[in-house]
């Protein structure tokens, strides 16, 4: 099974819907130990995304998650800006001219995608960011692909793992971004870019799956 | 919320089409990407200097385009670090051939997008060097976080960067200007009472009608302390303790005292804490030979101050007394 | 009552005490009776200019103080006028011959002590003239009150005027400058917060939190109207009109357009109203030439804004662009 | 009956000592209708006055006058400062040299006094000012003097004369100062300056006719 380029458009689509939904939610998530942003941030991001969708439906892959990283880049700002473009922009490099994606070339896509995150900020496992929520998500799947476990079940291991990570991110004193200013007073609120990174793969899972 | 602004969205729009009606002498605005640039930009053979950051603290940066201090600064959303496309079409803009220098504020948002800009810049050809300014003592433990964040010692950078420029200096040696305010200047701010970040709505913290915050940062970031409000002197020792204790001067040695207004404090409290401030620095042997009192680096409206100081050596009195020509900041010319 | 202030009745001598520290190459301060005064006063053969009235809206008059502006300003205690001995001395100290202006505000206890003065300078062999602003056109009937209030066009008289006498203008002369300022300026300001007089120590008018006051007075004096917060334009349309209807000029002349902060209203809110004040200014055919935005002259930590429109001729556009160098305002040198 | 230094120097204590107490009071007046600073600012001029007593209370009453009204003048500020030291200042120049005042003689002072604010003020009977306390008074005074009534009658025939005029501030719209910024919104408030006045003359009438 493979993931074609029409699935990964109706991703992004399902995944500009749900932040349009939780917007107040994350923003909210980021009151509490950030600036209460972060879903502004992304909601509009996204929506720019959405009003290059018609043109970009039929790009290829690596087109399509460039262009994403490129409108993050210049719509987002803030920490969640930078992190999510490069993110969109090393999984682009890793889909070049494809039109589908087996599950091994998401799994490599997906880990380039968080090595660009991890070079970009930073941050270590642990420093309560995104990352707590992606790289717990790139491990479960590369285990899943390796073990020949199928894509939709690959997929939800995948998300769950994120959810997991982004769970685990509550008890955490921040070490990284806005947060880390707070200290222990971090702990015992959920990561805000967490929860997004965790509403993207979960958004994977459910629309490949479908 | 009570603010003279039409809708949250239109905030920032709406300010940078004001500042081009008022200062269309000194600066041009460019739109989508966002960018103030000084009207005779690129100025060929001299360094360029660029910054930016979220809005919401004006002056800091718009105010301070134009001769002898910034050749253009990036406007992101209300406390929203820009975005590379804004900063990579300012560089381009200022480039005389000289290279360009990247003025960053110490924040995690802020850095990144700064340093995707580089690198797009550097690959267009432009030489970019960056200095990152992290000069608020507030935070404690700063090898674990994101390290102090960058507050009033950035408007000093911006004006001593800018006249090194103006006399020729290369670019290596105006970032040279810019790591001498990164290593010697030393900040701290506490607030009265909070902001409200527009499309927010609602005040970004909840301050007792009594209490204060000591050690905030320039968006509401948390302090060290809060505790029941003080006389300002007793407030302006709070914020120059930590201060003077982190300092790598002695006494003896020349400084700039720089007593900031957080956008909702009036001029004449301000001086009361510059009294306090100076009989302090002076008390600890330092010379304060140069000042700047007023609101340059804001946080929308919140009430509060910041106290900056800067250790000045014989290069930067001649660079801070060089003519400087901006809508926020003028002399000499 | 949060301010960042020590006891009540030490606000104006311990803010005294730190412009005199910030700023001892522009003034020298005189306690008891209190005035700031020129660095180099008296200027033989200038005509010598002082203003003054209560504190409370700093930087006015204070920070006007130096080359090109006001020779010295007398302080009241916050929001009370001064008293005629501190004007007869700062009278004496600015007189190098030539005589000297007083620009006074209209508010009853401002006339009557500039007055009492006036008389007692002259008493002393000093020629005097007086020219009282009266440029608030929110008073109505101001045949039976005590007359418009005397706002923001003070600012721009004192710099008028100061480049004026600068010029060696005789007094006649001078007081003329002011006098057109007089006639030609025009302002009116509104309220989104009340002040809070320090030594009262709660707030001068109660304004709920969805409510704003329209044509309110620089010390909270009671507007034309009060009314739901509304989007800034519609806010600047409110105060431009009443502006518009009642200046005596026309399309195609060209003004000065002043918009001024309360004091608790960053400069991002100033600009999104600079932007409206010039869009319907220009709408009436009037020629936007000058401006000034900022905080000039505030009222304590009120969150607000006023807005002062000028005509002005040749000889007033030479007198704004001419050098001045105080405290608050700068240019040219 | 005359009226004695000594006795001009008591009436000046009693009103300073009525100021301390009534600052608050007058403070709240002028906060309905002005600017809340009419009780601080004669305080403070009085507790001014005070501190010169002890050098002035040997002099003669026009040396006091005058030099109370400079007192006045230079700590009072406001309005009520040029006034008030007006007040004293003409008052003073009736008594020039004088160790005692008949009758006749503080009437005619009290009235060149009143002209004094008149002028100064520029204010008419019924704009709501002090003067609609002070021109009765002064009416009230002559009169009474001019009918023969005895000294301490005649003080409280001004005094009373004060009250009725301070009383009927109360519903007129005030035309001078700062509570005519206020229109018709300054009715139904009794006017601050008025009050102090009445109690000047009232205390002149306790105090000399004990
Ligand atoms: N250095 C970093 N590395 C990875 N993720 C980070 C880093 N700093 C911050 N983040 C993530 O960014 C999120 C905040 O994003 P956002 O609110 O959009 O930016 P900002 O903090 O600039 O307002 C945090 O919740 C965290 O997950
Ligand atoms: N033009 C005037 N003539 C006479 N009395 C006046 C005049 N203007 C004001 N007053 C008196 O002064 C009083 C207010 O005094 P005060 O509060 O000390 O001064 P300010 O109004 O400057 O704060 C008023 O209550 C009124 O009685
Ligand atoms: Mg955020
Ligand atoms: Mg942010
Ligand atoms: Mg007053
Ligand atoms: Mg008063």
């Amino acid at each position: 099974m493979q993931i074609h380029r029409d699935q990964i458009v109706a991703w992004l689509k399902a995944y500009a819907d749900l932040l349009s939904e939780k917007k107040e939610y994350l923003t909210e998530l980021d009151a509490a130990i950030g600036d209460a942003d972060h879903g502004a941030n992304m909601d509009r991001g996204f929506q720019a995304v959405m009003k290059k969708m018609d043109e970009l439906s039929n790009q290829d892959i690596g087109t399509i998650f460039k262009t994403v990283g490129m409108t993050l880049l210049s719509t987002v700002g803030g920490a969640g800006g930078p992190l999510y473009a490069t993110f969109f922009l090393q999984a682009g490099m890793k889909a070049t001219g494809k039109m589908e994606l087996s599950l091994a070339e998401w799994s490599a896509a997906l880990e380039a995608a968080v090595n660009g995150v991890k070079m970009r900020g930073k941050a270590e496992l642990g420093d309560k960011t995104m990352i707590d929520a992606l790289v717990p998500a790139v491990q479960a799947l590369k285990t899943a692909q390796e073990n020949g476990t199928s894509l939709s079940e690959a997929l939800q291991q995948c998300a769950h793992a994120a959810e997991e990570g982004m769970k685990a991110t509550i008890p955490l004193v921040a070490r990284k971004g806005r947060a880390s200013y707070l200290g222990e007073r971090s702990a015992g609120h959920q990561d805000p870019g967490a929860t997004s990174s965790y509403y993207l793969l979960q958004t994977a899972a459910d629309v490949w799956s479908a | 919320m009570k603010k003279l602004i039409n809708k949250p969205e239109d905030v920032v729009r709406e300010e940078l089409e004001g500042i081009a009606l008022a200062h269309p002498d000194l600066v041009k605005v460019h739109y989508e990407p966002n960018y103030i640039v000084r009207a005779d930009a690129p100025i060929k053979g001299k360094v360029g200097i660029i910054s930016g950051g979220g809005s919401g603290h004006e002056p800091m940066h718009g105010g301070f385009v134009g001769m002898g201090m910034l050749d253009a600064a990036c406007p992101g959303a209300v406390f929203t670090s820009p975005t590379p496309d804004q900063m990579l079409e300012a560089t381009k803009a200022v480039d005389g051939g000289a290279g360009v220098l990247h003025i960053v504020k110490n924040y995690t948002g802020d850095v990144m997008n700064f340093e995707m800009a580089a690198d797009l810049a550097r690959a267009e050809g432009i030489e970019v060097e960056s200095v990152v300014i992290d000069d608020d003592v507030a935070v404690q433990d700063s090898l674990y976080t994101a390290g102090r964040r960058g507050v009033g010692s950035t408007v000093l950078a911006e004006k001593l960067c800018g006249a090194a420029a103006e006399e020729g200096r290369s670019l290596k040696e105006v970032a040279d200007v810019c790591r001498k305010v990164k290593n010697w200047g030393r900040s701290m701010g506490m607030a009265l009472t909070s902001c409200t970040v527009p499309h927010v709505g609602k005040p970004t913290f909840d301050l007792p009608e009594d209490e204060m915050e000591i050690g905030i940062g320039i968006h509401g970031e948390p302090g060290r302390t809060r505790m029941k409000v003080k006389p300002a002197d007793e407030i302006v020792e709070m914020l120059m303790e930590p201060i003077i204790n982190d300092i790598p001067y002695k006494a003896g040695d020349e400084v700039l005292l720089f007593v900031n207004g957080m956008g909702g404090t009036p001029l004449i409290e301000l001086y009361i804490v510059y009294r306090k401030a100076y009989e302090i620095a002076t008390k600890h042997g330092l010379k304060v030979v140069r000042n700047l009192v007023g609101p340059y680096i804001t946080s929308l409206e919140m009430a509060g101050t910041s106290i900056t100081m800067l250790k000045m050596d014989e290069d930067m009195l001649k660079l801070w007394d060089a003519p400087v020509k901006t809508p926020a900041l003028r002399w000499g010319v």
